[in-house]
């Protein structure tokens, strides 16, 4: 597929799509929450553009409206909302290094490639250019998750979760034109309310263990010795 | 003949079994009442299953019906014919017993803790459970009914759970109940794969094909085997039937073994149909080995129940030998030799079910009165329950194949099949079942000695302890329980012609042949295959034993001044014999200990003169338990030791794992 | 149609009064008074389409798979609300809870039983994952409801690693909604599941494999499926014990269910293909696993409620072979065997409460001698867990005999499998049970002011199946059976 | 016809009882003349027991009523079985009444009250014995059955007639299943029969006693029946090792030339018996106890080698 049979708008929106990769690499690695934050903020802005480029090219109405909603949504209220946690939290300053930050990157970039090699085999009807988006956010959402799976910071975790959740709408929108509004408000209401939610969890969590590293959460586990069977 | 009626009372008698349990549950607030009405009913119940049996049993033919349970495109068939005719018969006869027993047993509980609703409401539940195996004429029914059986005895085995030993006991037993239960599931799953329905018609008619043939087969005798306890999977049995009221230790061991040999000869013979001769060799092998394991065993146990518990072992060894006898003559084609030993195991099937309750039941009177179960504190117990000890001796007689008493009919009936294996082609079975005989007849010297040690310790010689010295005679109706079974044991072993024309409907109805030759010479002549080949005349042999008897003490008493001087024993000149200086039950079993060695796991302490108190310990210990049971529990215990890793309580790991998993699968996919 | 809007709209509204009613002991009637309600609404829905078959309406579709589940969640719910009434007055007034947890308590469980009903009634893919998702958020303060560090910290591993499996089952969904752009005339439609399941064929087989992986992986974490079930022991151990009853009774029925209609898209996706019986194949493989693995899990419990949920998982995960073995036996055994699993699991959660209550703890090894202290309790446990393990003439048993069965004619090996688990799990089961209902009392233990009636009702029922399955039932299955795998049993 | 069958079955039956202290005194005589002593006259046995049918009876204090009644159970036990047993004529109506394995039965029942009669007094002695019969008897039993089987399956018949009446009709004929079996049942007959090497009837050294511990406590009377069932029980060995294994010369038919002839050859046959055993016991010494296991085993496998030659060497196929 070359980019040239591609319209103008189409190739934007692949534009787009790199870098909503790029960040999420970004953000894998990281390490202070508030430019986390940020730079979660800058993907869920690329999402909504996006959305909107989706809404131009195929003159579906519904988008613009999707398009608003996720700007609102990942680009402001859940940004603002992680900064405020973070700083009544106290995390301003928190930094939390990688291990291996480039083992990290090559786990990443094994996974795009994963998720192109995955995708491959659907050529027909020509799926040519969403199949490539598919990819895209598919690698960011196994991105997402294995941020979530690296980073031991309770906030952190939340960003990878919302990464991934920004790897979802990038699906809905440049792949399928976006879902049923019934949907996309369910969705967002969703996400919203698990925000709030995890708002609620991070103070819980710092008054049972005096911090946010979720590696300290592991009284609940099996292992005793117990009698034998036939005792 | 009209086998509505039969089928009727059959109803009847699973009403009243259930309706006795619904009693003890009801009126759970007076104790009382498992005494003066569930324990009746019980006993009604097994008289009415006795009558529905008999009447089958003479009718001959069967009847089946539906009931309004089960599965909605199949409800619950039930169907009477000779075979369930014949086990019912053997349930009730036993029932009744326990009926007439029961009374004055669970008297001794009503100031206990365990509470008798339990014992009562389970008792009925598990009566009905065997009932309604023996009638299922359909896969569920025959499990519901199986399963139903199980739970309720595991409840009757946990009974008195303050003791951790029946605890364990009733864990193990319901594990391996369990077990067998759905192994026998899976075999139902072969033959209703075949025959497309869970009905046992359909079943029947199924053909199927050797080697699923052999899969069902081997499914069912793993699964009946082990509630028949047959050796290796025998390890519950010794556990939990001596941990239950003894009363209840009578049903099981004489009631719910004979369903599961039940539940054998239905499938095999019955559902499978077309048997082929290395499932014979089979039995008899694992048989022989049940027989002889069980037998030692029991002789080396010094509790009374317990070592009762191994010799049903051995009995059902027995039992299977025959029935693998009569495998391999129907796989070859003789088919009058394969009824011979199929008769042969339906009787002793009985034989066993009548004395193996009553030495329970026995054992149950002296623990009654003494609260004794350890043989080496008993003794002298002859002069104490004169009544019990004649019956016990019966039992003892009986169990241990001697002539006129019914347990060496079946076994003689045993031999003389065997000793027909010259008329089979291929010379390696020819060869091979008299092995198994001889070790027939090695079992039945060894169970000779058994009981010779139980009853010459228990009942004979001293007391050992002070309660066995004050133990009182049982209440009237525990007499009359004992005296009904011995007397079906005397009965059954004088008449042996009229039972087997009895049984020999059976016969005919599975496998198409009778013993026609049986009662061709009269009542008086017992001639299984001819009369030139084998003949045993029990009426005449007890006529002439009486006679004799009779007339030797009449020629001895007369003239002889009758004075008989009482002195002391004089055992060599020594000093009076003290009780502790008779011969215990080790003791007795000593020589054969040591001559059977390598067989038992012996962990014995002999002490040396040196220290202070010696004394002798010893401790016999099943030795399956290492090579069998212990290994599979370890496995499981490392295997969940190794399992909860996965549960490591790191959030990350656990996203770790849904990440590797998702992966995996998009690998596989594509 | 009024049916549903009353069965969708009483918890909705229930659960919105409750949040702001402050009488505690009214509360409680009224959760069940609310709770009631629904029950009858839904068992309205239950006749109307055993009369007239199959309601289907935009966004929503009930027919007899999904209207048997509506009514148990209801049935269920009414029971667990009769229970959790005095328990959780108990639980307030032991102070372990503040009176506006309470009325987060009611309003949550009202929500929680909004979105288990809405998820079942749907039609729209995507409705349904917003329905699963909310199920999430309403039980996850409910799980940390007591605060205590154990119950954030699983509260906290829930929401985690649900909400990671819900976005990727929310990803399956958009794939499909993908595959679906090229085949449905309008495109709106193209989420839903009658309009899907009807031109199944035509869907992409490609993006449909990659969709099912994600929407198992995504729905199998709520079911519990291993590797994805750590959540499942701690939320019911930490949680609320009517919370635990309904978790497991309902919730994993739910996500269960939602697997279920998502591997009949996919089937007929790959019908032409060379893996007809991928998704199958994917199940019984999880289940198989899950079942195994739980079995093993159960030996090594110090926590009566833990064990349990264990308990739950295994049988979710035979529940999912048998689904994957597909053919008409096993699918009527599956479902029935999801009727009778969440009766019996949630009359033994309600038990264990009050065992909990009695013995002042969780832990298995400080819980004795139930029969001796108070019998009702110790026998409901007994013969709960007697029914769980699948003894006659309780309900699992039918099942199991459908399902064992099935698996011996069609898979013989992985009959043993089975039955292998089956006694290992059993034996895990009743080696902890054994010493806590037997055996002496210990010093001191008091009888509770205990209130069983769900208990029996739930038992009763369970026994009932057992020993005759009635006939709306039987057809309401069947039919179910029909819809599934597209064959009749009876 | 049936009268007189049952009249002579009744008089052999009484002619065994009779013979029975015959052959003791018999062994006794030529094992002292192979001693070098005179030794008792042949009668003797006769003489001991009308000497303790006439002795007054002494019971412990400690014995029950069983032990009162074993002596006549044991008697009659044996004597019945030995009754069974073709003596002089074959087609007798009592053998028909009991086949081998009846046989062994009745002896086991015998043996059975025997020892709950040793132990019933309660003594230290008795229970020894009676521990030392049963295992004996349980390792001589299966392979006394054996090597009757291995005859049994050669007549295709249990029945002691059928048994000799099929060797007959055969004439002599060179089988080595025979040969095994006679060796199994010659060291059985010792074994059961309590005669050296196993056990010593003579002696009453406590520790060595198996048979004589269990009637340590018998007097009088009691003792008498108990001693002449011992004795029945040799006699009835040898009668079925003679006329098994050498049937020539039993009555076929009931004519008084016949029966006499009969007789004439049983007498014989046990007179050489009862030679060889009492040569036997003057060249053996008695064995330990844990040597007699080995002892049966040899007659285990010897019979066990009986029917597998029958099986594999004699029927073929």
């Amino acid at each position: 597929m070359t980019l040239t049979v591609l319209t103008l708008l189409q190739q934007f929106v692949l534009l787009l799509a790199a870098l909503v990769l790029f960040l999420s690499f970004v953000l894998l690695a990281q390490p202070r929450l508030i430019a986390a934050i940020h730079l979660f903020a800058w993907q869920g802005a690329l999402i909504a553009a996006v959305t909107l480029t989706v809404a131009l090219a195929g003159h579906a109405h519904h988008l613009y409206f999707s398009a608003l909603l996720t700007l609102v949504l990942k680009a402001l209220l859940i940004p603002w909302m992680l900064h405020r946690l973070v700083r009544r939290l106290g995390l301003e300053r928190h930094t939390e290094a990688l291990r291996w930050p480039a083992l990290a990157m090559m786990a990443g970039v094994a996974l795009v490639i994963f998720s192109y090699w995955l995708v491959v085999p659907m050529v027909e009807q020509g799926l040519a250019f969403t199949r490539n988006i598919v990819a895209v956010s598919l690698a960011v959402v196994l991105i997402g998750l294995l941020m979530m799976v690296l980073r031991q910071q309770a906030v952190a975790q939340v960003l990878g979760f919302m990464s991934m959740e920004n790897g979802l709408f990038l699906a809905a929108v440049s792949a399928t034109a976006g879902m049923p509004l019934v949907v996309e408000l369910g969705v967002a209401f969703d996400v919203l309310v698990a925000m709030v939610l995890f708002g609620v969890f991070f103070f819980q969590i710092r008054e049972s263990i005096d911090s946010l590293d979720v590696d300290r959460l592991n009284r609940l586990t099996e292992t005793v010795d117990n009698e034998d069977l036939i005792q | 003949m009209n086998m509505t009626p039969a089928l009727l009372l059959a109803g009847l008698a699973v009403l009243l079994a259930l309706g006795s349990s619904a009693v003890s549950l009801l009126a759970s607030r007076d104790p009382s009442v498992l005494r003066r009405v569930a324990m009746p009913l019980i006993g009604l119940s097994g008289l009415a299953a006795l009558a529905a049996g008999l009447w089958a049993l003479i009718a001959g033919g069967d009847i089946s019906t539906t009931l309004p349970f089960g599965l909605p495109w199949m409800p619950w068939q039930v169907r009477l014919d000779a075979l369930s005719g014949f086990f019912l018969m053997t349930i009730g006869l036993v029932v009744c017993a326990v009926g007439i027993y029961g009374p004055s047993y669970v008297r001794g509980f009503e100031h206990g803790r365990e509470s008798l609703t339990a014992l009562g409401g389970f008792t009925g539940l598990f009566l009905a459970g065997m009932l309604l195996v023996v009638l299922a004429n359909d896969a569920f029914l025959f499990m519901v009914a199986w399963e139903l059986m199980s739970l309720s005895s595991y409840f009757l085995v946990a009974f008195q759970h303050e003791n951790a030993a029946n605890r364990r006991a009733a864990f193990l037993y319901l594990l391996m109940a369990h077990v067998g239960g759905l192994t026998i599931l899976l075999g139902f799953g072969v033959l209703s794969g075949f025959g497309h329905s869970f009905a046992f018609d359909a079943m029947r008619e199924a053909i199927l094909s050797p080697g699923w043939a052999s899969v069902a087969f081997a499914l069912a005798f793993v699964g009946f085997g082990m509630k028949a306890g047959l050796v290796p999977l025998h390890a519950w049995l010794p556990e939990a039937h001596p941990v239950a009221p003894s009363h209840i230790s009578a049903l099981m061991s004489g009631v719910m073994l004979k369903v599961a040999v039940y539940g054998f000869i239905r499938v095999v013979f019955d559902l499978i149909g077309q048997v082929q001769w290395q499932w014979g060799v089979t039995l008899m092998v694992i048989g022989s080995l049940s027989a002889l394991v069980g037998v030692l065993f029991a002789l080396m146990q010094t509790d009374l129940k317990r070592l009762l518990a191994y010799s049903s072992v051995e009995n059902l060894g027995i039992i299977f030998i025959a029935l693998g006898l009569a495998l391999v003559f129907l796989s070859t084609g003789h088919a009058l030799l394969g009824a011979l030993a199929f008769v042969a195991a339906l009787y002793h099937v009985i034989n066993h079910a009548l004395f193996k309750s009553l030495l329970f039941l026995g054992a149950g009177a002296i623990l009654h009165s003494s609260h004794e179960r350890d043989l080496e504190q008993m003794g002298g117990l002859l002069r104490r329950m004169p009544w019990t000890g004649a019956f016990f001796l019966i039992g003892c007689l009986s169990i241990s194949a001697l002539p006129p008493f019914n347990g060496f009919v079946s076994e003689w009936l045993i031999f003389q099949s065997a000793l027909q294996a010259w008329q089979l082609e291929s010379g390696v079975l020819r060869s091979l079942i008299p092995i198994a005989s001889a070790v027939l007849a090695l079992t039945g010297a060894l169970v000779a000695a058994t009981f010779v040690k139980v009853y010459g310790v228990a009942f004979l010689g001293q007391a050992r302890s002070r309660h066995v010295r004050h133990a009182r005679q049982g209440t009237f109706g525990m007499r009359a329980g004992q005296g009904f079974l011995a007397g079906l044991c005397v009965l059954f072993g004088v008449l042996p012609t009229q039972v087997i024309m009895l049984i020999d409907g059976v016969s005919v109805q599975i496998l198409g042949t009778g013993l026609p030759q049986a009662s061709a010479h009269g009542w008086l002549w017992l001639t299984p295959i001819s009369s030139e080949t084998a003949s045993y005349s029990a009426p005449l042999t007890i006529l002439l034993l009486t006679l004799v008897a009779g007339f030797a003490f009449w020629w001895f008493l007369r003239g002889v001044p009758r004075r008989i001087r009482r002195s002391d024993p004089w055992d060599c000149g020594f000093a009076p014999p003290t009780p502790g200086m008779q011969y215990t039950a080790t003791a007795f079993a000593q020589p054969i200990r040591r001559v059977f060695g390598p067989l038992f796991e012996i962990d014995e302490a002999r002490p040396a003169h040196a220290d202070g108190e010696p004394r002798y310990r010893l401790k016999l210990t099943d030795r399956t338990w290492g090579l069998l049971y212990l290994p599979v529990a370890r496995a499981v215990e490392s295997a969940s030791r190794r399992v909860v890793r996965l549960q490591s309580g790191n959030v990350r790991t656990y996203l770790g794992w849904t990440l590797a998993t998702l992966l995996v699968l998009l690998w596989i996919i594509s | 149609m009024t049916a549903l809007l009353l069965l969708l709209l009483t918890p909705l509204l229930g659960g919105l009064t409750l949040a702001l009613l402050r009488p505690l002991n009214l509360a409680g009637w009224l959760n069940l008074a609310v709770s009631l309600l629904t029950l009858g609404a839904a068992v309205w829905l239950a006749w109307l389409v055993a009369t007239v078959g199959v309601i289907a309406g935009p966004y929503f579709r009930v027919d007899a798979f999904n209207v048997y589940l509506v009514v148990l969640t209801a049935f269920v719910g009414v029971t667990t609300s009769i229970f959790s009434r005095p328990y959780m007055r108990h639980v307030c007034a032991s102070g372990k809870i503040s009176a506006r947890s309470m009325r987060v308590y009611h309003s949550m469980y009202q929500a929680f039983m909004l979105t288990m009903l809405l998820a079942l009634t749907t039609d729209n893919l995507g409705v349904l994952w917003v329905a699963v998702e909310g199920a999430t958020l309403a039980t996850v303060l409910l799980v940390s409801l007591y605060r205590t560090p154990e119950a954030v910290e699983a509260a906290w591993k829930y929401f985690i690693l649900c909400g990671v499996g819900i976005a990727l089952a929310l990803f399956g969904t958009v794939l499909t909604y993908f595959a679906a752009q090229h085949v449905m005339a309008d495109p709106a439609a193209g989420l839903t599941w009658s309009a899907l399941y009807e031109r199944a064929h035509e869907l992409n087989p490609t993006v449909m494999r990659i969709a099912f992986v994600f929407l198992l992986v995504g729905y199998g974490t709520k079911v519990g499926l291993v590797p994805m079930h750590q959540w499942l022991p701690d939320a019911h151990s930490e949680g609320p014990t009517p919370m635990s009853a309904v978790l497991s009774g309902l919730l994993l029925n739910v996500a269960l269910y939602a697997v279920v209609r998502v591997k009949m898209l996919v089937d007929g996706s790959l019908a032409t293909t060379a893996t007809p019986h991928l998704a199958g194949a994917l199940l019984m493989g999880f289940g198989l696993v899950s079942f195994v693995v739980a079995g093993l899990f159960l030996h090594r419990q110090r926590d009566i409620k833990r064990m349990f949920s264990y308990s739950s998982i295994e049988h979710m995960g035979l529940m999912t072979f048998a689904f994957g073995l597909g053919g008409p036996l096993a699918t009527f055994g599956a479902l029935l065997h999801m009727l009778v699993h969440s009766l019996t699991k949630s009359a033994i959660f309600v038990t264990v409460g009050h065992a909990t209550h009695l013995a002042g703890t969780q832990a298995i090894d400080q819980i004795r001698g139930l029969i001796r202290t108070q019998p009702a309790i110790g026998w409901s446990l007994l013969l709960g867990v007697v029914a769980i393990a699948g003894f006659p003439p309780f309900g699992v048993f039918t099942s199991e005999f459908l399902l064992l069965t099935a698996t011996m004619q069609s898979q013989p090996w992985f009959a043993v499998v089975l039955l292998t688990g089956l006694a290992v799990a059993f034996a895990g089961l009743f080696r902890h049970l054994h010493p806590m209902v037997y055996g002496p009392a210990p010093e001191g233990q008091q009888p509770v002011q205990a209130n069983l009636l769900p208990v029996f009702i739930h038992l009763g029922l369970v026994l009932w199946l057992g020993l005759s399955i009635p006939d709306f039932l039987a057809v309401w299955l069947d039919r179910a059976t029909q819809l599934i795998t597209g064959m009749h049993l009876l | 016809m049936i009268i007189v069958t049952w009249l002579i079955a009744f008089i052999q039956a009484l002619l065994i009882a009779a013979l029975a202290p015959l052959l003791i005194g018999w062994v006794r005589k030529v094992k002292a003349w192979l001693q070098n002593r005179r030794g008792p006259s042949l009668l003797q046995p006769y003489a001991d027991l009308r000497k303790l049918l006439v002795k007054e009876i002494r019971v412990p204090h400690t014995a029950s009523p069983l032990f009162r009644a074993s002596p006549y159970i044991v008697f009659v036990a044996i004597w019945l079985a030995a009754a069974t047993i073709p003596l002089v004529a074959l087609d007798l109506p009592t053998s028909r009444i009991a086949d081998i394995i009846v046989l062994v039965g009745l002896l086991a029942l015998a043996r059975f009250f025997l020892a709950l009669a040793g132990m019933d007094a309660g003594t230290a002695f008795g229970g020894m014995g009676a521990s030392r019969e049963m295992l004996i008897s349980a390792l001589a039993e299966p392979a006394m059955l054996v090597a009757v089987f291995t005859l049994a399956m050669t007549a295709h018949s249990t029945s002691l007639v059928s048994v000799i009446d099929h060797h007959l009709t055969d004439g002599f004929l060179l089988r080595p299943s025979y040969l095994f079996a006679l060796g199994a049942l010659l060291l059985v007959a010792l074994a059961e029969c309590g005669r050296i090497p196993v056990d010593n009837p003579a002696t009453h050294l406590e520790l060595t006693m198996i048979h004589e511990a269990m009637l340590l406590e018998y007097a009088g009377r009691h003792l008498a029946l108990m001693e002449w069932a011992a004795w029945i029980k040799l006699l009835l060995y040898g009668v079925i090792i003679a006329n098994l294994f050498f049937p020539w010369g039993v009555a076929q038919d009931f004519s008084p030339l016949a029966l006499g002839l009969g007789l004439a050859a049983v007498l014989f046959k046990l007179m050489i018996l009862g030679a060889v055993l009492a040569v036997s016991e003057t060249a053996l010494a008695k064995m330990r106890l844990f040597r007699v296991p080995a002892f049966l085993n040899l007659a285990l496998l010897l019979a066990l080698l009986g029917l597998l030659s029958h099986v594999i060497l004699e029927v073929g196929a």
